[in-house]
C-alpha cells in the first residue's frame, strides 16, 4: 500500500514535470514582465531544483501539509475539504441510489429467469450501460429544467443555503451518476445469484420447507454480494474522481472540476495533491471492500486478508 | 395404503435437443418406518426420483405419474402446501457436505431454521431444541456452539449437521442421498451408523440412495436398482443381493470390492461393465441395458422388457432373468 | 477454420442478442465505410445562413448552429469513433496480450512485475490519467486514442494472463513442452490460439467501451478536434445551445447509445457462442 | 404521479414564501454573476480580469477611477495638480478614509503602494504601468509628489487601473485570500469554486453604496447560466457568457437587455515574422477570404461590431475602415497568386478557450478554405496560449480579444508576439507620446489605424459586444466596459 502511494508520487511528479505551460506566467497573463514572473516563480518556490521540491513536497504529505496553492493562494487542504462537501455526498448519494435500484431489479431479474420480467430489466439494464451519462445529464436537464423547470440545470446551492436547496442541486446529477451505475450493478446482482442459487445450499434451504423467495433473500443473497460489492468498489472509486464529466455538466464545485481546472490553470500542487489522495482512497476503498469480504463471507475473517 | 406409492413416475427435462424423459414409469412403496435402498450408477436417475418427492425439481421439469404420501399425490401440491411437507414430513440428506451447507450462515441459524418454519418455535425454544440435535448427531454443545461457521467444521462434522437440519422436524421419510460419499473413508462407516441409529430411534422410514451396495446391505431392508431411468430390478434387499436377477445388477456386484477400501476402486471396477449408460437423447428402443449386456439376444434390441414378479416379491425387468428367483 | 466460422455463424443465428447486436453494429460499420465516398454535405460546409434547420428532405436532421448537416456530422463521427476505438484496442492488445503471454509463462518476478504495474495503473483513476495525457500531449484524436489505448493494455494483459494460465496447466501443453517446444512458440502456437475467443469477446466488450471514453474525451474537449465532427463534440457543443435548440442534444447521444448498446449485444452474443461454459450465468 | 404533486406544491409554497418576502420592500441585495472565478482577490498581483471584476472600485480604489466613459475621475486623491513641464504630479488624498481593518488609510500608504508595485521583486502583473515613475514622495500627511522620467499622457489613467489600488502596508500580503480595501464594499466570504460574497462597508468615506450586500456567483458554463437567470438564482449578468442566448433573454420581459461595448478587439493575430504570412499580399489576401459578418453571426450570434484595424469604435480616434477589404474571393485568390500561392498553403492556428475563438475559428477555417488556404485547428489552453503563442510567438494563426483600452501602441513593442516590428509604425508611436493636442493626436491615431489595416498585419474582426442582462428591476450596472469591473456603488433596485 505505502509502495503503490510512493509510487504514485514519483509518477504524478515526473509526469507534471513534463506538463507544458507554465503556473507563474498562467496567473499574471499577458502583460507580464520577466522579473515579474521570476520574482513569482520564487514566491511559489518553482525555482528551486526538481529533487528539493519532490522531497518537500513528500514530507509536506506526510505531515499532513498539502502545501499552498499556485492559484488560490491557500492551503490546498482548505480547497479540497470545500470541494469534498460537494463530491462525497454525491458519491455517496449515487452509490445509494444506484444500489437500491439495481439489487432488488438484479435480484428479481434472477429469480425470474428468462421470463419476461428478466428480459425487461436486463434490456433497460443494456440499455443503460450504452447511454454515456453525460448524454443522460443533458436528457435529465432538457426535460426537468428547461421543459418543466423543477429543477436547477447547474451549479450548486452550498450546504450553507440549506440542506433541501444543496440536496436539490444535486438531484439531477446523483440521478444521472446512479441510474447508469445501477444498470451494471443489476446486471452483476443478476448474475451472481443466478450462479448462486445453483449451489448446494440453497437445495438444502429450499428441501427445509424453505420458500423460493426466502431462499433467495435470505440464503442466496449474502453469497451473491462478494461480486456485489467488488463492483461497487469499482464504482465508488470511479464516482470519487470520475464525477469530472457530470460535474462539467452540472457545474458542481466538486473534486473533480478542481482537479480539471487545475490542470488547465496549471495549479501542479493541486493537481499533485489531488491525484496522491484519489490513489489513496482508491486504496483506502480496496480495504473496505476487503473488509466488507469478510463481513459478509465468514471464511475470509481472520485470514490475514487485505 | 402404503406411507409412500410411487406410481408410473417419469420425469422430463428441457434440453436443447427438446424434452428429455429422464425417468420413464418408476413405480414403488414403502411403508412407515421401512427403509427402502436405490441403487444404480451415476446419471441413472436415482436423485432425480429423490428430488421429484422433495417437489424439487428443476423450474421446467414435467413428472407424470404419481407420488402419494398417505394417500395424497405431491404432484398434485400447490408449492404452498409442498412447502409444508418439505422438511417436515419428507427431508433430505444431500451428497456433499461440503457445499451443501450455507457458508454465511451460523449451524444454529441453518438448523433452527426448520424447527421456526414448521414447527413454529419461537427463538428460545428453537434454540433449545437446535441445541439437542446437535448432541443427538454427536456434536456436543461444549465443542461446536450454534455459532459456528461451517466453514469451521470437517466434513464428518458438516454432514452431521445436515443430519440435523433433515431430522429436525422428525420427518416420516427421510432420503439419504448419497450421505457418505464425499466423506473420507473412516468417518463413511459413523455417518451410516448415526442415520441408521436416529432413524430406526425415531421410526421414520429412510430412503437410502447410493451407487454402493454395501452402504445399501447396510442400511436397507428393500432394495430398487435402477438403470438410466429405468426401475431394472426390486425386492428385499437379501434376495437382491443373494439373488441378484439382472445382468446389470450382477454387473455392480461384480464389481464390488471385497471390503475396505469400497468407496474408490468401487467406481474405478465399474466402468468393467464395458460400455457406458446411454445418454438420455440416445437411448436405444428395446432394453436401455442391452448394449453393454452378455446376454442380450435380437429380441432385447426390439422390445422393452418391462418389470414383472419374478418371484414373490422379487421383480425384474429381463427377457433373460440370470436366476429363476429364490424359490420360498 | 472456416469450419469453425461457419458453425459460429449458423449458431449464431439464433441468437437473438447476436442478431441484434451484429444488424446494429454492422450498419454503424457500414456508415463509418460509407462516410468515405459520400455524405449529404460536406462537414466543413459552414453556411451561417440556414443554422438550426429543421429536418427536410435537404436536411434530414435538420442543421447546427453553423448551418451544417447534422446527419453528415452524425456518419462521420461514426467514422470517428471507429477509428479512435479500434486503434486504442489494437494498442490495448497489441501490448496487453503479449504482456500476459509472458505473465502467465514466465510467472515469478516477471509474472509479479507485470501484474503490480497493472494493479497500479488500474489504481489510478483514468479519466484523471487521460486528461493529464492530453494535457500534455495536446487535445486531439491521436492523443485521445492513446490516452485510451493505454488503459487498455492492463485489461488485455490481465484477461490474456488469467485464460493462459488455465491453458499452461493442460496436457497438450506438456506434450508440445516434452516436444521440446520453447515458451515462446508454445505461447503463439497453443497458448495464443486458445485464448482467442475469450481475447475476441473483451474487445467488443473494449469497443464498446472505447467509444464512450471517445465520447467522453470530446465532450471535455480533449478528444477529437474541430472541424472532425465527434459525437462527443458535438453533444458538449448542443448543451450551450440547449434552451434554444434542444434537438441538437437528442441525436449524437442517440447515436452512442445505438452504437455501444449494438457492440454490448454482440459481444454478449459473440460469448454465448464462442465460450458456451458462461452460458449459464447469463 | 403523487411525487410529481408533492413536489409541485412543494415548490409553489417556496415560490410563494419567496415572493411575499420580496413584495416587502425593495431588495438591498444583489446576485451577479460572473463567469469566471478569480485565482485570488488582489488586484496588485494577478493579471486575471476575474479580480477587477470583483473588486475594482467595489473593495479597492486608486487615486483615480475609470467611469463607465472611460472617463478618469478623481477617487481617492480628491484632487491633483500637474507640472508645467507635466512630469510632476501632487496627489491631495481625501482625508479620514478608512481602510476596511479600521486603519487610516494616508500619504504613507499611497508610497507604499506604488513603491511595491514598482520594486524589484514585485508581482504586479502591469508592471508596464509604473514604467515612467522616477520616485514617489510623501510631503504630508495626505499630499503625495510622484515625479515621472518621462512624459506620459495617460498617466492619470494609469492611476485608475485596478492594478494600481492603494493598499495598506499591514494587510497588503493577505489581499490575496481576505482583500482589505477602502472602498464602499467589504469582503466577507469566498466559497471557492462557487461565489463571493461582499457586504456594504458602512464606514465608506464618500457617498455610501446603495446594496447591502453583493453576491459573485461563479457560473463558468453557458447552460447553468441560463438556467441561473431563468430561475433567478442570479439577478444580473454584467456579461453573459453565451450570445446564443440573448435572443431569448429580450423576449422575456423580466429582463432588460443591454448590449454595451468592450474594448476587446478580437482579431486573428498573425506571426508576420513567419513565412507565408512575412508575405503583405498573403496577410491581405486573408484579410479579403475573411467575412467578418458572418464569423459575427455564426461565432457571436450577430453580437460584435466589425473592425477594419486595432481600435474601438466608440472612441472618438476611431476610422471606419471596415470597407478596405470588401469580402472578395477573387481578390484574394489573385493576391495569394501573386505571392506565389496558387495553389493556397497550409497553417495551424491555435485557439484559446473562450467560445468566440473556438466558434470564431471553425468559421475563419471554413472561410479561407475556400481560397486554398487550410488551416489545421490545434485547441491550446490559456497556459499553453500564454507559453507557445505569446511567449515563443510558435505559432501561425490565432484569435484572441485584446481588453486593454487603447492598446494600440502594441503593435510598436519590440517585443510583441504578432513579431510586426515595423519601425514606421514605431516611430509614429512616439510622435503620439510627445504629442499633447487632442486633434493631433486624433489624427495621428488615424494614420496609425490606416497602417494596420493597409498592412493588413492581423486580421481584424470584430469589438467584442457585451451582453449584459439583468432583472428589469436592477439599475445603475454598467452599461459599456472601458476597464473590466462591476461597479455596484450605484446600484440599486426600484421595488
Amino acid at each position: 500500500m505505502a509502495i503503490t502511494l510512493l509510487v504514485a508520487t514519483v509518477v504524478v511528479f515526473l509526469v507534471l514535470e513534463i506538463l507544458p505551460g507554465d503556473p507563474a506566467s498562467f496567473m499574471l497573463g499577458m502583460e507580464a514582465q520577466e522579473d515579474t514572473l521570476s520574482a513569482l516563480r520564487a514566491q511559489m518556490g518553482l525555482d528551486q531544483p526538481a529533487l528539493v521540491r519532490y522531497f518537500k513536497w513528500v514530507l509536506g504529505l506526510l505531515s499532513g501539509d498539502l502545501g499552498i496553492s499556485y492559484t488560490y493562494d491557500v492551503p490546498v487542504s482548505e480547497l479540497i475539504i470545500e470541494r469534498i462537501f460537494v463530491s462525497l455526498p454525491l458519491a455517496i448519494l449515487a452509490i445509494v441510489l444506484s444500489t437500491v435500484i439495481a439489487i432488488p431489479l438484479g435480484v428479481i431479474a434472477a429469480s425470474r429467469h428468462n421470463k419476461s420480467s428478466d428480459l425487461i430489466i436486463m434490456g433497460f439494464s443494456q440499455l443503460g450501460i450504452a447511454i454515456p451519462n453525460f448524454w443522460f445529464a443533458m436528457l435529465l436537464t432538457i426535460v426537468f429544467a428547461v421543459m418543466l423547470r423543477w429543477l436547477p440545470a447547474g451549479g450548486f446551492a452550498g450546504w450553507d443555503a440549506g440542506f433541501f436547496p444543496a440536496l436539490t442541486s444535486l438531484l439531477l446529477p446523483t440521478v444521472s451518476l446512479a441510474l447508469p451505475q445501477s444498470a451494471i450493478l443489476a446486471r452483476v446482482t443478476r448474475s451472481a445469484v443466478l450462479e448462486v442459487i445453483q449451489e448446494d445450499y440453497i437445495r438444502t434451504a429450499r428441501a427445509k420447507g424453505v420458500s423460493r423467495g426466502s431462499a433467495l433473500w435470505n440464503h442466496a443473497l449474502r453469497n451473491a454480494m462478494i461480486p456485489v460489492v467488488t463492483i461497487m468498489g469499482l464504482q465508488f472509486s470511479f464516482l470519487l474522481a470520475g464525477t469530472i464529466i457530470i460535474e462539467n455538466v452540472f457545474y458542481l464545485p466538486g473534486i473533480g472540476r478542481l482537479i480539471f481546472q487545475a490542470i488547465s490553470q496549471r495549479d501542479l500542487i493541486v493537481v499533485k495533491d489531488l491525484v496522491i489522495l484519489l490513489s489513496a482512497a482508491v486504496i483506502i476503498i480496496n480495504f473496505i471492500v476487503d473488509v466488507l469480504y469478510a463481513v459478509i463471507d465468514p471464511r475470509l475473517r481472520g485470514s490475514g486478508h487485505a | 395404503m402404503s406411507l409412500l406409492e410411487i406410481e408410473n413416475l417419469s420425469v422430463s427435462l428441457p434440453t436443447p435437443k427438446g424434452m428429455l424423459e429422464l425417468i420413464s414409469n418408476v413405480s414403488f412403496s414403502m411403508e412407515a418406518g421401512a427403509r427402502l435402498g436405490i441403487v444404480g450408477e451415476s446419471g441413472c436417475g436415482k436423485s432425480l426420483t429423490a428430488l421429484a418427492m422433495m417437489g424439487l425439481l428443476p423450474d421446467k421439469a414435467a413428472a407424470r405419474g404419481a407420488i402419494r404420501l398417505n394417500g395424497e399425490n405431491l404432484l398434485e401440491l400447490d408449492e404452498k402446501m409442498m412447502r409444508s411437507i418439505r422438511g417436515n414430513r419428507i427431508a433430505m440428506i444431500f451428497q456433499e457436505p461440503m457445499s451443501a451447507l450455507n457458508p454465511v450462515k451460523t449451524i444454529g441459524s441453518q438448523i433452527s431454521e426448520g424447527l421456526k418454519i414448521h414447527l413454529g418455535l419461537n427463538k428460545t425454544d428453537a434454540e433449545n431444541k437446535t441445541k439437542k440435535l446437535l448432541d443427538s448427531v454427536g456434536l456436543p454443545l461444549n465443542r461446536f456452539p450454534l455459532n459456528l461457521h461451517p466453514h469451521q467444521l470437517s466434513g464428518g462434522q458438516r454432514q452431521r449437521v445436515l443430519i440435523a437440519i433433515a431430522v429436525a422436524c422428525e420427518p416420516d421419510i427421510l432420503i439419504a442421498d448419497e450421505p457418505t460419499t464425499a466423506l473420507d473413508v473412516t468417518v463413511q462407516e459413523i455417518i451410516l451408523e448415526l442415520i441408521n441409529e436416529i432413524t430406526e430411534n425415531s421410526g421414520m422410514g429412510l430412503i437410502m440412495i447410493s451407487h454402493d451396495l454395501g452402504v445399501i446391505a447396510q442400511t436397507t431392508e428393500k432394495v430398487l436398482v435402477m438403470y438410466a431411468g429405468n426401475a431394472v430390478e426390486s425386492g428385499s434387499t437379501e434376495d437382491v443381493f443373494q439373488h441378484m436377477a439382472h445382468p446389470y445388477t450382477h454387473g455392480l456386484f461384480a464389481a464390488m470390492p471385497k471390503s475396505g477400501t469400497r468407496n474408490y476402486e468401487a467406481r474405478q471396477r465399474l466402468y468393467s461393465i464395458p460400455g457406458q449408460v446411454p445418454e438420455a437423447h440416445a437411448r436405444p428402443k428395446g432394453c436401455n441395458f442391452a448394449g453393454r449386456c452378455f446376454k442380450a439376444t435380437a429380441e432385447c434390441a426390439v422390445e422393452e422388457p418391462v418389470l414383472k414378479p419374478l418371484n414373490g416379491k422379487h421383480k425384474v425387468s429381463c427377457f433373460h432373468p440370470l436366476t429363476e428367483g429364490n424359490p420360498q | 477454420m472456416p469450419n469453425r466460422f461457419q458453425e459460429v455463424f449458423q449458431e449464431g443465428l439464433q441468437h437473438r442478442n447476436f442478431i441484434i447486436g451484429g444488424t446494429i453494429t454492422s450498419a454503424f460499420f457500414l456508415i463509418a465505410l460509407m462516410s468515405y465516398v459520400w455524405t449529404p454535405h460536406s462537414i466543413e460546409d459552414i453556411n451561417i445562413a440556414v443554422k438550426f434547420a429543421k429536418p427536410s428532405g435537404d436536411f434530414w436532421l435538420g442543421t447546427d448552429h453553423f448551418g451544417r448537416d447534422i446527419f453528415s456530422m452524425l456518419v462521420v463521427g461514426a467514422r470517428n469513433s471507429v477509428i479512435v476505438a479500434f486503434v486504442a484496442i489494437g494498442i490495448g492488445a497489441g501490448l496487453g496480450v503479449p504482456l500476459g503471454l509472458v505473465a502467465a509463462a514466465q510467472r515469478g518476478w516477471t509474472d509479479e512485475l507485470i501484474m503490480r504495474v497493472n494493479d497500479f495503473t488500474f489504481a489510478f483513476p483514468a479519466l484523471i490519467s487521460a486528461i493529464m495525457i492530453t494535457a500534455i500531449l495536446g487535445p486531439g484524436a491521436v492523443n485521445s486514442i492513446i490516452a485510451i489505448g493505454i488503459f487498455n493494455i492492463p485489461v488485455f494483459a490481465r484477461i490474456a494472463r488469467g485464460s493462459a494460465l488455465g491453458i499452461w496447466e493442460r496436457e497438450f501443453i506438456l506434450a508440445a513442452k516434452s516436444a521440446g517446444k520453447g515458451q515462446v512458440r508454445i505461447s503463439l502456437e497453443h497458448i495464443l490460439p486458445n485464448i482467442l475467443s475469450i481475447l475476441i469477446v473483451q474487445a467488443t466488450i473494449q469497443f464498446a467501451l472505447g467509444i464512450l471514453a471517445e465520447a467522453g474525451l470530446s465532450y471535455l474537449g480533449l478528444g477529437t478536434q474541430p472541424p472532425a465532427p465527434s459525437w462527443g463534440k458535438m453533444l458538449k457543443e448542443a448543451q450551450t445551445l440547449i434552451h434554444m435548440a434542444p434537438q441538437l442534444a437528442i441525436y449524437p447521444g442517440l447515436a452512442i447509445a445505438m452504437t455501444v448498446l449494438g457492440l454490448n449485444l454482440f459481444g454478449d452474443g459473440l460469448r454465448d457462442i464462442l465460450d458456451p461454459k458462461l452460458r449459464r450465468s447469463r | 404521479m403523487m411525487m410529481k404533486k408533492l413536489i409541485k406544491v412543494f415548490l409553489v409554497s417556496a415560490g410563494i414564501i419567496f415572493l411575499s418576502s420580496s413584495a416587502m420592500a425593495a431588495k438591498t441585495s444583489l446576485t451577479m454573476g460572473v463567469v469566471l472565478e478569480p485565482p485570488h482577490l488582489d488586484p496588485t498581483a494577478g493579471a486575471a480580469a476575474a479580480i477587477d471584476e470583483i473588486v475594482y472600485a467595489n473593495v479597492f480604489e486608486g487615486l483615480t477611477q475609470i467611469d463607465q466613459n472611460g472617463a478618469v475621475q478623481p477617487a481617492l486623491a480628491e484632487s491633483w495638480t500637474i507640472s508645467d513641464d507635466k512630469l510632476t504630479y501632487t496627489f491631495n488624498l481625501h482625508k479620514g478614509v478608512k481602510f476596511h481593518d479600521g486603519t487610516d488609510m494616508d500619504a504613507d500608504d499611497v508610497v507604499f503602494s506604488l513603491n511595491r508595485a514598482m520594486a524589484e521583486g514585485s508581482v504586479n502583473a502591469q508592471k508596464g504601468l509604473f514604467k515612467p515613475i522616477a520616485s514617489v514622495n510623501k510631503t504630508g500627511p495626505h499630499t503625495v509628489v510622484v515625479t515621472l522620467n518621462q512624459v506620459t499622457g495617460g498617466f492619470l489613467f494609469s492611476m485608475g487601473w485596478g492594478d494600481a489600488v492603494i493598499v495598506a502596508e499591514e494587510s497588503a500580503e493577505k489581499n490575496k485570500s481576505n482583500p482589505v480595501g477602502t472602498g464602499p464594499f467589504k469582503f466577507s466570504k469566498w466559497a471557492k469554486g462557487s461565489h463571493i460574497e461582499l457586504v456594504r462597508n458602512d464606514n465608506y468615506w464618500g457617498d455610501a453604496a446603495k446594496l447591502t450586500k453583493a453576491t459573485f456567483k461563479i457560473i463558468p458554463d453557458p447552460a447553468a447560466a441560463v438556467s441561473a437567470m431563468m430561475a433567478g438564482d442570479v439577478d444580473a449578468f454584467a456579461n453573459f457568457p453565451a450570445p446564443e442566448s440573448m435572443e431569448q433573454f429580450k423576449s422575456d420581459p423580466r429582463f432588460a437587455v443591454v448590449i454595451g461595448n468592450t474594448e476587446g478587439e478580437t482579431i486573428l493575430s498573425t506571426n508576420n515574422t513567419k513565412a507565408p504570412f512575412d508575405n503583405v499580399k498573403v496577410r491581405q489576401a486573408m484579410a479579403y477570404a475573411l467575412d467578418r459578418q458572418a464569423i459575427i453571426d455564426g461565432a457571436m450570434f450577430g453580437y460584435g461590431t466589425p473592425i477594419g484595424s486595432h481600435f474601438a469604435p466608440h472612441h472618438p480616434a476611431y476610422v471606419d475602415l471596415t470597407g478596405r477589404y470588401e469580402h472578395n474571393l477573387a481578390m484574394a485568390r489573385q493576391l495569394l497568386r501573386e505571392a506565389g500561392f496558387p495553389n493556397g498553403f497550409k497553417a495551424v492556428i491555435k485557439l484559446p478557450p473562450p467560445s468566440y475563438a473556438r466558434r470564431g475559428g471553425e468559421i475563419i477555417a471554413s472561410q479561407l478554405k475556400k481560397v486554398g488556404i487550410e488551416l489545421e485547428i490545434v485547441p491550446v489552453e490559456w497556459a499553453q496560449w500564454l507559453k507557445q503563442v505569446f511567449k515563443a510567438t510558435d505559432y501561425d494563426l490565432t484569435i484572441v480579444s485584446h481588453t486593454e483600452p487603447m492598446d494600440i501602441g502594441i503593435y510598436a513593442r519590440d517585443k510583441y508576439y504578432f513579431n510586426y516590428k515595423s519601425p514606421k509604425f514605431q516611430a509614429l508611436m512616439k510622435k503620439l507620446d510627445q504629442t499633447v493636442g487632442t486633434d493631433e493626436r486624433y489624427a495621428i491615431l488615424a494614420e496609425a489605424q490606416k497602417m494596420l489595416s493597409d498592412e493588413a498585419v492581423n486580421g481584424f474582426l470584430f469589438q467584442l459586444a457585451k451582453h449584459g442582462v439583468w432583472n428589469k428591476d436592477v439599475k445603475g450596472l454598467w452599461e459599456n466596459s472601458p476597464v473590466q469591473a462591476n461597479n455596484l456603488t450605484k446600484v440599486y433596485w426600484t421595488n
